[in-house]
């Protein structure tokens, strides 16, 4: 099903003001794949997710999704075939209810109602929250924002699912469900993070970016155990990897 | 202009005025008041003067090529907002056609005159402004403003204008993407959408002010933001502010374009 | 559609400034004696507000042109007047300093046409009465579409008018009105309904806002409409007064306005009525001495239209362009000098 | 130091929609201690801190910061005792440049000009940041954000600290040189997060939040270190103190 690889070539981005934000990005995910990208504040992780649906175009280089490859022409397209999910779950909730908000992508997609229902319902119980739906999203906690964030994009049912940070704010049992969630998601996946440990545990692939270039890229478990690879990209090893020495 | 161009634009032009250039380091008050006055001289040469404004434009020219200000950048900006003046002025040609001068045989009319007094104008008048952000900074130029004089509420809030200016912005364009991303184009563009969304970008605005007054708080705010002294008006400020005015004085009083040309005539024709 | 610098004559601008600073600081004044300083953030935070509103576009029903929002009307409806107004004044600020829009000396006419007539006019004598003690959406749109409409076509036609009296275009009355306010009325209409449509929002979703926020609002229903008219005829007879005044300096404009205004049969003996005391007042009181422009225009004079007229020859004409051409070409060079000079110094 | 304990006494707080956020909240802290407050989203963690301060006052009980009870008319006091970080430094940067905003502190304490320079010039210093004075804080990093705002903080010399959720969104470097920064910091402490490694690291003492009420009060490295309590309370064992089983 080559419709689910994400491939880039000698991808350059450069923001308007200057700022070379991706250098020569080269990497090819393949069906089913799980991906994680680290990196630190400021390497190019979220730029580099806002090339997965064309937010932004290469400066120079190609981006294919499946058989596409990204154009002004064919981002309309792309952007039903990949979901992306937002660091802040609040800028991603627009409508003033929480069934509102998973219903807007599928109305869009030119459903009918009765199979626009169908999707919320399946969408809000994947992230066990149906019985928020009638609740505006600024009353909700920050646990339960990042999971309506991820229905409305579940709704959409993206053959590709790209995440900025998923887990910033979320207490230790709503982390753990997410990653529960995302194991289950049987697609490819490509999720940007500072957290480790999540990255161990979700995705069997890793990229260490860093200015803008990816450094390294190989199986999680080899990479997030390089102490000294993570050091110099400022970076340290996974929390349960590290050795606790008790007070 | 699309959002994401305005966005970074202004970032850019914010950007360009924390350069350390000794246009940067003048005084913010001795440059507001130069701008001004510039802006005036300029904007009180008649209607239909024309060659007199050349000179002008050593002023733009100097503060953007030791000021380190691309040209290119500031260009680019003028004539995105040139509409409304070549749109307004573009009609003086066709309504005012007599002939007010001949060169080298051919008439032009007054309308032409005046139809580019208007742009010259407009050129240099925008360009002063761009380029007193661009080497003063946003929140130079506020201070600037309190202390010559405007209220202290005013300057404040518009303080708090630029410094949330971008936060919102930032905000406002993962807003239009999470909407572009699930609209695929269609409908949902539309007018009742944009209020929910404007209503809710509205919503989460007030909850932050809510955040910040409590900020304000916490740090013993008590109703007035209080500032440092940070400049005082050196030589060099005064000798800048000195040769402006020597500067316009001379250029609006004496047509010295036309001077230059005549001397240029005689020796060389 | 905001005026530009390159469009004024100083008069204009400086009167314009005066009563917009004046307005400001009566403005600053009165928030200053009743503030709750929660509000000195809000305001702040809403003008940013402004900002990130006007750039999200949407799709004008049955046009497919799009469209964004002003801002004024809803400042107005949220802060109260005062507030609104400084709001306002700190958007067209920023607006003139980053984005370039019209410019410094025009920032006085903008702050005026886009911030006075909303906040000072439109809200308190007919969104107030209008909208009355009812939240009802009808109501609602009624009283924003009609308000933001009126609000615009106020600014516009002094957008005509400011123009018009800094003598710069040569467009006439008549065909400058019929340009700009039907375009207003459109834009005006699409802002009204947003308005509407953002008011009702928040004000179903959260109503405690416009509440909280309202209530701690200096202003409210204390002030009388009687005031508020007498303000504005003083304000207008003061403004009117101080303009002429100044536009007489420059009577190419005024008179011509007039001119077209009203036919021109209308304004008797101008040849030997007006002109002459326009001049000598000219002369006492002119901006800075107008060299080689002599037959400043009464109009008479102008429609005899003398060959050499405005009064340059063809000799000193091409002086001027030798010149010009010279100064311009040494202005680049210093610029290119001292960038090549920069350039090797890092 | 009396002026460096703070004290909860049967504290109840209600939002004026109706939401019961802090119940029958009761603890002590004694000067110098360090204590980590952690528990699920919507736990009423943030309310607590916003008690710290007076931001929100208690619908009944009291709060004394050292030897002041809590009211309307002490809270201007006490807020030049106790320092408050909020979890979001974009709301906490509210000046346009960083030495303005670090400045603003000690401005309004009524310092001299020297004094206020000197305290500035100290604080930025802790944190690393001095050459970042002269910045406006929308083109920091989200790091450094969180550096100056922990700055701005300092700079008023507070003999109480209260962060809420201090690390999310740091790099994995920044996050450590945050922990050893708040180990220098010698005065009572108190730090929400859901960073449970970061807690353990800092604070001796853990209190663990449930439906606005405390239900366990302890040493951290007691109270984290039991699964079965932390798992009652939606949370988990630290992630260094779970062993990671490698693929
Ligand atoms: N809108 C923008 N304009 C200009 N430069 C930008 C913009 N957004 C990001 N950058 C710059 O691009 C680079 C990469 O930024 P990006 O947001 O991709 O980093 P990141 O890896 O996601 O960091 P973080 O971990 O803090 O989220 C940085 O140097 C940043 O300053
Ligand atoms: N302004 C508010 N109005 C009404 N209810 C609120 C408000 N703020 C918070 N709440 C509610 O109070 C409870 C406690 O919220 P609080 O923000 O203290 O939780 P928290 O422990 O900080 O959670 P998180 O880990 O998500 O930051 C939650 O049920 C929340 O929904
Ligand atoms: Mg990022
Ligand atoms: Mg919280």
């Amino acid at each position: 099903m080559s419709h689910h690889i994400v491939e880039f070539k000698d991808v350059f981005f450069r923001y308007p003001d200057g700022t070379e934000a991706l250098r020569e990005i080269h990497f090819r995910i393949v069906h089913g794949e799980s991906v994680g990208v680290v990196g630190a504040n400021g390497a190019g992780k979220s730029t580099l997710l806002q090339h997965m649906n064309g937010y932004l175009m290469p400066t120079s280089g190609t981006v294919t999704i499946g058989d596409v490859v990204l154009t002004k022409k064919t981002r309309r397209e792309i952007r039903k075939k990949v979901g992306v999910v937002f660091q802040n779950p609040d800028d991603q909730l627009f409508m003033p209810t929480v069934f509102d908000d998973v219903a807007f992508g599928p109305l869009n997609l030119g459903l009918d109602e009765a199979s626009v229902r169908e999707r919320v319902h399946q969408a809000l119980s994947v992230v066990r929250s149906l019985d928020l739906r009638d609740k505006p999203p600024h009353h909700l906690s920050a646990g339960q924002k990042s999971a309506v964030a991820i229905a409305s994009v579940m709704a959409m049912e993206p053959d590709i699912l790209a995440m900025d940070e998923p887990a910033a704010n979320l207490d230790p049992r709503s982390r753990r469900s997410l990653i529960t969630l995302l194991k289950t998601f049987k697609h490819s996946k490509i999720i940007a993070s500072h957290d480790l440990d999540l990255i161990l545990d979700v995705c069997g692939r890793c990229i260490v970016m860093r200015d803008g270039r990816v450094v390294a890229d190989g199986p999680s478990a080899e990479i997030l155990s390089d102490r000294s690879l993570l050091e110099e990209n400022d970076l340290e090893l996974p929390l349960s990897l590290q050795r606790q020495v008790m007070a | 202009m699309t959002f994401d161009e305005r966005y970074f634009d202004i970032g850019r032009l914010d950007r360009l005025s924390y350069k350390d250039t000794c246009v940067h380091r003048l005084d913010p008050r001795a440059k507001v008041i130069a701008t001004v006055m510039f802006l005036f001289t300029v904007i009180s040469f008649p209607k239909y003067e024309v060659v007199a404004l050349a000179p002008f434009f050593l002023f733009p020219v100097l503060l953007m090529t030791v000021g380190e200000i691309p040209i290119l950048f500031i260009v680019k900006k003028m004539i995105i907002v040139s509409p409304f003046a070549i749109f307004i002025g573009i009609f003086n040609p066709f309504l005012d056609t007599r002939t007010a001068v001949v060169i080298a045989g051919i008439p032009v009319s007054a309308g032409w005159l005046s139809f580019l007094s208007i742009l010259l104008k407009f050129a240099l008048t925008i360009s002063a402004a761009l380029l007193l952000i661009a080497t003063t900074s946003f929140p130079a130029v506020c201070h600037a403003l309190r202390r010559l004089g405007f209220p202290a509420l005013f300057v404040s809030q518009l303080l708090f204008l630029y410094r949330y200016l971008f936060v919102l912005m930032e905000e406002a364009m993962r807003i239009i993407r999470a909407r572009e991303m699930r609209s695929f184009g269609r409908r949902s563009t539309g007018m009742k959408v944009f209020a929910r969304l404007i209503g809710t970008l509205f919503l989460r605005t007030v909850d932050r002010a809510d955040r910040i007054y409590y900020a304000m708080l916490s740090r013993g705010f008590q109703g007035d933001v209080p500032t440092l002294k940070r400049s005082r008006i050196a030589a060099a400020d005064l000798a800048f502010m000195a040769a402006t005015v020597a500067f316009l004085a001379v250029f609006r009083s004496f047509r010295v374009t036309e001077e230059i040309g005549r001397i240029a005539q005689e020796l060389f024709l | 559609m905001h005026m530009a610098d390159a469009l004024l004559s100083p008069a204009v601008g400086a009167t314009l400034w005066a009563g917009t600073a004046a307005v400001g600081g009566y403005a600053s004044k009165r928030l200053k004696e009743r503030i709750d300083d929660r509000l000195i953030p809000l305001m702040g935070v809403l003008g940013a507000f402004i900002f990130a509103a006007q750039m999200i576009n949407f799709t004008i029903p049955g046009t497919g042109s799009s469209g964004h929002l002003g801002g004024g009307m809803i400042l107005a409806v949220i802060l109260g007047p005062h507030a609104a107004f400084l709001v306002m004044a700190s958007v067209l600020t920023v607006q003139a300093l980053f984005f370039a829009d019209g410019g410094l000396l025009a920032l006085g006419c903008n702050i005026w046409n886009l911030g006075i007539y909303p906040c000072y006019l439109v809200y308190p004598l007919i969104y107030k009465p209008l909208l009355g003690k009812s939240q009802k959406q009808s109501r609602i749109i009624i009283a924003s579409v009609t308000s933001a409409v009126v609000a615009l076509q106020l600014g516009s036609f002094s957008v005509v008018l400011e123009t018009l009296l800094s003598g710069k275009s040569e467009l006439p009355f008549g065909a400058f009105v019929l340009l700009m306010q039907p375009i207003h009325l459109a834009i005006g209409l699409v802002e009204g309904f947003v308005t509407a449509g953002v008011i009702s929002y928040v004000h179903g979703a959260r109503p405690d806002v416009i509440e909280s926020v309202s209530s701690s609002r200096p202003l409210g229903d204390r002030v009388s409409l009687k005031k508020i008219v007498i303000t504005f005829a003083v304000l207008a007879v003061i403004t009117g007064g101080v303009l002429s005044w100044f536009a007489s300096t420059n009577p190419d404009g005024l008179e011509w306005a007039v001119e077209k205004a009203y036919g021109r049969s209308e304004l008797p003996e101008k040849g030997q009525g007006i002109a002459p005391v326009l001049k000598a007042i000219q002369e006492k009181t002119a901006f800075l001495p107008d060299y080689n422009f002599k037959p400043t225009g009464s109009a008479s004079e102008k429609e005899e239209a003398d060959p050499g007229w405005p009064g340059i020859d063809a000799g000193t004409s091409a002086a001027g362009l030798v010149g010009a051409a010279i100064v311009l070409g040494m202005i680049v060079f210093v610029g290119m000098g001292i960038r090549a000079f920069r350039r090797r110094d890092t």
